[in-house]
């Protein structure tokens, strides 16, 4: 999925029928439909959660969508995604499919990660998805050691590597700005704004703004408005070509907004943000919204097609959820497979003396 | 008695030593306006201001190292870790300043801190977020640890923390939180328990399980189900694991001379091969039975619902732990 | 067979590894232009190229991390830690990241790599660089453990754990390197030890002495002294933690019946006590005595000659733990 | 002894009489007299290592004398000094007394840390020196905490903490600029810029010079002549007191060089800088050689009276040195003492079952 959008780009288009910014009317339409998609994913997440068939914790992605696929979709399938527990629909961006996902928060045998890793933990390396890390920033040292590999192995492709506001004060970005600049690797490090840390403004806990903090490396850095598909895919777009064309790494704020509590155990506001902030965000932020008002004024979308797709995406949502509700619990022996993926031949690895 | 939660006793802990001691402050990830990520610090913010309840920034290493530097000078630091998941960042703090400071520099500086938050597993938070930390903080001398399992031990063992001299790793749960029990009205006077005192939670005359922390429960569910099988069991907390009250540990080997050790965590160099180990060493001849070892299956957390009950120990592998020290298999 | 050092060992293990597969690469603090802190790399940048032979930043999370991420894609790192001592601050990215991906990612990603260098104490390095750093690396199932303490040992096994599939934490040690010991000869074809696999060093019919890494030297020693007053000492060698092999323990167990578990570091919690543990689940009728651990005396390590001496374990402390077993004090 | 110099400046001073730069004579001779002390003290040790009196790492700071003086001179004795395991000179220049210094280089009973530090973990809490410590950039949180103290009880000290130039790569730095700048602690971290982290030159391992790895927190920056005794003690001077009245954190980088090896046990130079290289440093950026140049040019100072200056300090060391030598080892019983500052009531502390 993501790879084809990433090629479809009908440059040559211009002209009232080019459709806007450059992108045609079928292309703007998959913006949308993928945008819905992962906004009823997310809902039907929710949904599933409030009935327990989800467990532990769930971090839902609603008002960022524009991130995901902005940042994802201009990407190769060869190249590489990895992010914190915040990762469903970055991992339907990079073209995992929705249903394996869903089975994952689900802990099913068919979840992507066979329902061993969960909501936070959502891998597919087939499609160059590379999980889900639940230690906050502990998926940046991660991203320059697939940069490294990029450049060890002479290869062509990126590496897209999510953290959030707060993640920007942990150590570990430090040390790894630092690698990836002096060994110059394809990452690029893009900070979800969203500005907070689970309770947190970052303005309390930074005493300068996001972009300002990617300073002091050699490092280039960027902003964008992370609700505003076009301007990201856009931006994302050229930034991709230009790292693989041995530009070396990026750092890039995507200024975004969380709809929802930090995880489904969170209150949507409350203390450290109110309940008007945050409708005032849905009013003017919502980057399905501004992209469908921007095609409708535009006449690329009429109310009906609108339906059309938004009928698409719940179809294929719903789809999801019965083959998640399909799969089975992992069976009981998964409990010790995958611990090592090499049982050496001597010596006892398990010293729990159970019986497996 | 007044029955209150967990959490509200540690609340009580807190406020009460803040109270009596302006050195004493809280830090740590959404401990005051969010009034803590388990709401242990509720209203803290509101009655001792922010210069004392402080958030900090996801910084592990930075602010247990802070806290490591206000106790240099003076300061009694409450660092509170979200998780002691999330303190592997900070552990070079721990190990390398805290444990080691005191001696290093010949006893000049004492560090009169505490590092504290829940440990081990929760409900399905999968393998990065359901660790048991005990092992990473005990290894090394130079930090004590505690874990206490009811409300009452909660407050009292956070109040002696808070008042030691000494770093202190204090660990609580997620799961432990709600959980209700007596705790001695603070009208009625200062309620602190010293470190380094077991409890016998059960009082037994067949098998002995000894415990700490969250498993203590279980131990006193698996020790009613065997009530009904005529199997008097007796239950002892260590609540403490160092200081370790081994004269207590001695005691209950000697009187039921069966033992089975429960705790959360993994078995390779856990508490309890420590306390098997001491055991064999110290009342070798009092013991009718091996040993018996219960713990979490030496496998990472699984998410799935049925693979994480499976990973965890419960009262079932209690009770054949229990039935086969006895020899009832 | 021709005799080397340890660090030839481990030389030659590096160069044959990077020569057979040109996945392997070595990053770490100093280990290029300067050979290594401890010459373990001499002249692998020469031969290698800084491709392959790297020098990091003193940045241990962030190239421990590094490390990880690369093997996630199929590259097979070998990260060199100075000392195992700076590790703490690299500890996150092996027990939460490198331990647990192969197992959250249901078994997508293997993680083919090896963190290494000299754990323990060396000479007068005070407390923060004297730590025996096995329990913190063995407590949590996913990654494999290896601790050599000659040679060949080093060499097959740093050979094996390279081609392991699983990340491998390999302890060598700053007093091991200058050890000199018989190193078949490369041309005699490929020498690999598999894991898992312990060594009897000494064979003996009266006690033994239980250890790995650098106390295999010590054990020998006592064993030599020991035998002057006819006792006849067993000594063997786990060589690899994380695969045990249970077996040559209760072997040797049900062979001698006595039983000293010597190690280096602490002993709360310490390997000793795991192995202790096991060894009273599963051979406890063969034991004619509790199992006596000799271990670092439980503080950090001091300065002075005479007080690091007296914290150390050695020949003398293993030899009246012997005799204790023997009951012959 | 810190602390006097702190004071007696006479900044009234002018004309020709005044000396240099606003220095009298008076201290113009103190400062040379310091920094060969300290020079004369690290000779002492390099020689009593190699007749094994110290044994362990020791890591020399001379070359960096400037350093030590410039930046801790000119505090009050009830100011916080931290530092990393090169701190013998910063100890002296806090006002730590020679012998107890070396007495703990040589692990004795009268050593500052009664010989269980070593030449890596001098403290003498008494004089503010906190410090001494072994792991890479460890220091830098601990003088945070320092500086949070300092503004929880409302003083007026500042904490000044060392770190070198390969420490900046350590997530620590990070992590603790951010919470400096955040909460405005008055704490002072510079960077002793000897261009090699041991073996390491710093070009190497980072993408942009010291000072701008300073940026993005908020924190301002400054680079001072860390060989010229008289430029550094003039700047820290005023930054001290702008710190001390409010001014925040502040990130300094002392630029100077090492005249040794990283420790005794390393080369002085070899594959990572050559022999010219040091040999030239040593030449043209002695700190104690430029002072003294210029004081002879100005005619502030003598053969004789250096001679005498130099008589002096030598007669202090050697009394340091035989105070170290008469100390006795620590009493075998102290192998226990100082793990705990409180043994509990209750519970054993220590489990390796040995007696004591
Ligand atoms: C090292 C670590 N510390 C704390 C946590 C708990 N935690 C999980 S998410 C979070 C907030 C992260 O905020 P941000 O980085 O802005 O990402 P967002 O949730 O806004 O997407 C915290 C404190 C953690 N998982 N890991
Ligand atoms: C965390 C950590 N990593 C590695 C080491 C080993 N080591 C000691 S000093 C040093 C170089 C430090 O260089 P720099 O920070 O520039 O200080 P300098 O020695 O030049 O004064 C290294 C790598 C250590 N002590 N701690
Ligand atoms: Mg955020
Ligand atoms: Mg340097």
């Amino acid at each position: 999925m993501a790879e084809t959008m990433a090629e479809t780009r009908k440059k040559g288009a211009e002209g009232p029928d080019a459709g806007l910014d450059g992108f045609d009317r079928e292309q703007l339409h998959r913006f949308l439909r993928e945008m819905l998609l992962y906004r009823r994913f997310e809902e039907k997440a929710e949904e599933a959660y409030a009935i327990g068939k989800i467990g532990g914790f769930c971090h839902l992605h609603i008002g960022q969508e524009a991130v995901a696929l902005g940042f994802i979709g201009p990407l190769r399938e060869d190249d590489y995604v990895i992010t914190a527990y915040r990762d469903h629909t970055q991992a339907l961006a990079k073209g995992v499919e929705p249903g394996p996902v869903l089975a994952e928060l689900y802990g099913r045998k068919d979840g992507v990660s066979g329902g061993k890793g969960g909501s936070m933990h959502v891998f597919d390396v087939e499609k160059g998805f590379m999980g889900g890390h639940g230690i906050v920033g502990a998926q940046i040292p991660l991203a320059v050691g697939m940069g490294w590999a990029i450049r060890y192995r002479e290869e062509d492709r990126v590496c897209v590597c999510f953290l959030g506001d707060a993640a920007v004060n942990q150590g570990a970005l430090h040390e790894s700005m630092n690698m990836a600049a002096i060994w110059e690797l394809p990452v690029i490090f893009v900070v979800e704004n969203n500005e907070y840390g689970m309770g947190t403004a970052f303005s309390r806990v930074s005493a300068v703004p996001v972009l300002e903090r990617g300073e002091g490396y050699g490092i280039p850095t960027h902003s964008v408005d992370g609700q505003n598909i076009l301007e990201t895919w856009t931006f994302v777009e050229e930034l991709v070509q230009e790292v693989r064309d041995g530009g070396g790494p990026q750092y890039v704020e995507a200024r975004t907004y969380r709809f929802k509590g930090h995880s489904m155990s969170d209150p949507v506001s409350g203390t450290y943000r109110s309940k008007d902030e945050v409708e005032g965000k849905k009013e003017e932020a919502d980057p399905i919204a501004l992209l469908r008002e921007k095609l409708f004024e535009a006449e690329l979308l009429t109310q009906e097609e609108l339906e059309e797709l938004d009928e698409e995406v719940r179809a294929v949502v719903d789809e999801a959820a019965d083959f998640a509700d399909d799969s089975p619990f992992p069976e009981p022996e998964e409990l010790y497979t995958h611990v090592y993926s090499e049982i050496n031949e001597h010596g006892r690895l398990f010293l729990d003396s159970r019986d497996r | 008695m007044p029955v209150i939660t967990y959490r509200e006793a540690l609340n009580q802990a807190l406020a009460e030593e803040m109270e009596r001691d302006d050195t004493v402050f809280l830090m740590g990830e959404e401990v005051a306006e969010y009034d803590g990520a388990y709401k242990v610090s509720k209203g803290l913010l509101e009655r001792f201001g922010d210069r004392r309840v402080v958030d900090s920034p996801i910084s592990e290493l930075g602010f247990a190292g802070l806290g490591v530097g206000a106790a240099m000078v003076g300061l009694r630091p409450v660092i509170e870790f979200m998780t002691f998941n999330f303190a592997f960042l900070a552990l070079d703090q721990v190990i390398n300043s805290a444990a080691k400071m005191h001696y290093m520099s010949g006893g000049q500086l004492s560090l009169p801190m505490v590092f504290r938050g829940p440990s081990g597993a929760a409900l399905q938070l999968s393998a990065q977020h359901s660790q048991a930390a005990e092992t990473w903080y005990v290894h090394a001398p130079g930090v004590k640890l505690v874990t206490p399992g009811t409300p009452a031990d909660a407050k009292g063992l956070l109040k002696a923390a808070i008042r030691d001299e000494d770093p202190v790793a204090f660990m609580e749960g997620e799961l432990l939180y709600n959980v209700k029990g007596e705790v001695p009205d603070p009208e009625e006077g200062d309620f602190v328990i010293p470190l380094g005192v077991a409890d016998v939670k059960r009082k037994g005359a067949d098998v002995s399980i000894i415990t700490h922390g969250k498993m203590v429960h279980v131990a006193l569910q698996a020790a009613g189900k065997l009530e009904k099988e005529d199997v008097d069991v007796e239950v002892l907390d260590l609540r403490s694991l160092r200081p370790l009250d081994v004269d207590a540990i001695l005691e209950t080997v000697r009187k039921t001379n069966r033992v089975v050790y429960l705790e959360e965590g993994w078995p390779y160099a856990g508490i309890g091969a420590q306390i098997v180990s001491l055991i064999q060493e110290e009342a070798f001849d009092y013991l009718d039975a091996p040993v018996i070892r219960v713990t979490q299956a030496d496998v990472p957390m699984p998410y799935a619902k049925n693979l994480e009950q499976a990973a965890k120990p419960d009262a079932a592998r209690v009770i054949q732990a229990c039935n086969r020290v006895l020899y009832r298999d």
